[in-house]
């Protein structure tokens, strides 16, 4: 019985590419991992924005009505909604001078309980270090 | 000996990327690891069956064939990035095999090592 | 000459945008180049918006990317429409960058 | 009317530069101009024919093959960047040219505006 | 009868993505783009080294032997062959301290009589000016 | 943590590579990375190299950009057997950045 840390790093801007998208889906797709694996063996993700990678987390993206596809903020309820960790970082939301009210930091709309945590990068890079693997987004 | 998982996500070919995470995956089998490799997003093209071969492009399909006759490297596809891309199963390149996402992490499950090819 | 440069990354515009030089030069902002119009870095806004006062950003992916409010006030908001107007009507050549 | 080329290179399924682009094209045919569309790269990508839609994808077969059946509007893909990537004639969507590099240049040639989307 | 210019602004790294190899091969296929034209028409291309660019141009390039792909060296070289115009951006070579010694400056080695020039911003800006049409790789 | 961190580009460093701390940081420049170990940028050698003590840059990714002269003399050169090696056997967790 083992528990694997895997930490997601989006440093990636949305859209223009799809690896913010992909960290994400990922993510979430721990949440059927168990089938691969022993019983009680599972895998624990964690998401951490960082950079330019924070300006996934603004509320209010349009991508379907614009675009037809899924925004970055539904995926990113969707993690919350399943209890995923989300980590935001603080001094990348000081340096583009960002609110937390302009950020998504709950999915209550959708009936989720966890919210999104704005942490200093220090706070990250212990994620970090206690995960098994790490993946930059 | 040791088990490394490669995950490869953004634009493979045409990119040295891809070669980079072929050679890593042949020398680690020859030191005798075991190598997990996973393609997504628009990695996903390396499992595209039938690639033709120009001076312009790396040919990869006959190292990864050999890679996969040793029994320690199985290459994985994300099958809805692949199918979303309009690679279905007849499309797919002999021994490469499509799962979902969740392959790739139960993969990192049980690897001493995972290196992650993100990027655009 | 008249020029119409669409911007569509948010980094590394010196080597190129920076430097154009142009009778008119336009600047539309697209993609991951709306970022320009509303992110602050260190309490600055983008030196793109500084290059000329022929500023415009696609109204899609400001939506897309959830930056409606608080667009910086010099920069237009466009259409696919006016895009193809401003393509054929008000620039001699158009580069994407 | 006019005519406008667009080339688009890198990496397209997956990037809303795909989106971009044919969004562009529309407009500008829906006001009477023709538009030339030229994929290469990565961006052949989008020549392949049975892409699944799913919602994290832009699917955009049908209004590529809506904007061919204007008479204003013709989608080419770099025969060689296609085949490099497994994509051979029979892979090819209903509609969709294939000719070499020089067809895109042949192309500015008589268009009044050339909008060439690289990146990576 | 027309000749149309067409300018390729090469501002990409060589090999990571394949954009400033599409340039060359590009810029080269204007060799047999008269098939499409009526007579005496014809494109002419222009090449342009700018910024992180000027790094394609690099002698000494071993992409065969390390990767077995033809290097952007190749391409180069078959440009000047072919009699291109090839311009290289002063200003960048200084900032990145290169000598001419270490660029691809001639391909008298395959027979080619044509060579590349060093020339300021300002030399590349008046291309871009006088080209029909402009495209950044 | 050990931490080996390969490096693929040449741009773009700040948000991540320079911020990561570890008890031992190995740097492995491949890719595109590999400039960093010879381009010197207004005659100012790369940061990433002042970032670490323990440099390594891949060979085939040097000679494929023409870059086997004039390496920095802290980077050492390595193959992809080494590379490997170093994977398994120097570090605990890898990243490509």
């Amino acid at each position: 019985m083992a528990i694997k840390k895997i930490a997601f790093i989006v440093k990636s801007l949305p859209y223009k590419t799809e690896a913010s998208r992909l960290a994400l889906t990922h993510a979430i797709a721990s949440q059927t991992v168990e089938i691969y694996l022993e019983d009680g063996d599972n895998v624990e993700p964690v998401l951490a924005f960082i950079g330019d990678g924070v300006l996934n987390c603004l509320k209010d993206q349009k991508a379907m009505n614009a675009y037809g596809v899924t925004s970055l903020e539904q995926h990113l309820k969707n993690s919350l909604l399943l209890d995923l960790k989300v980590l935001i970082c603080k001094e990348d939301i000081g340096k583009f001078s960002l609110s937390e009210d302009s950020l998504i930091m709950d999915a209550e709309d959708i009936g989720g309980e966890t919210k999104a945590n704005i942490v200093p990068f220090s706070e990250i890079m212990k994620e970090m270090e206690s995960a098994n693997h790490l993946m930059f987004f | 000996m040791a088990k490394l998982t490669i995950g490869v996500f953004s634009s493979l070919v045409g990119s040295l990327s891809l070669d980079f995470a072929v050679k890593l995956a042949d020398a680690a089998v020859k030191k005798g690891h075991s190598v997990d490799f996973w393609v997504s997003g628009n990695a996903t093209m390396l499992s595209k069956k039938e690639q033709r071969a120009f001076k312009d492009y790396s040919a990869l399909q006959k190292t990864l064939q050999e890679l996969m006759k040793t029994g320690n490297f199985q290459a994985t596809a994300c099958e809805a990035c692949a199918e979303a891309r309009g690679y279905h199963k007849e499309d797919t390149m002999e021994g490469f095999q499509r799962h979902s996402m969740d392959w790739y992490l139960a993969s990192g499950f049980s690897a001493d090592r995972v290196l992650h090819i993100g990027g655009d | 000459m008249k020029l119409g440069v669409l911007v569509s990354d948010y980094r590394n515009m010196e080597d190129t945008l920076l430097r154009l030089t142009a009778d008119t030069l336009g600047i539309i902002l697209v993609s991951n180049g709306v970022y320009h119009a509303k992110v602050k870095e260190n309490g600055k806004t983008s030196p793109v918006l500084e290059k000329s006062p022929h500023l415009y950003a696609l109204l899609e992916d400001i939506q897309t990317r959830g930056l409606e409010n608080e667009i910086d006030g010099r920069v237009k908001s466009i259409t696919y429409n006016d895009l193809v107007d401003l393509i054929f009507g008000e620039y001699e050549k158009v580069i994407w960058i």
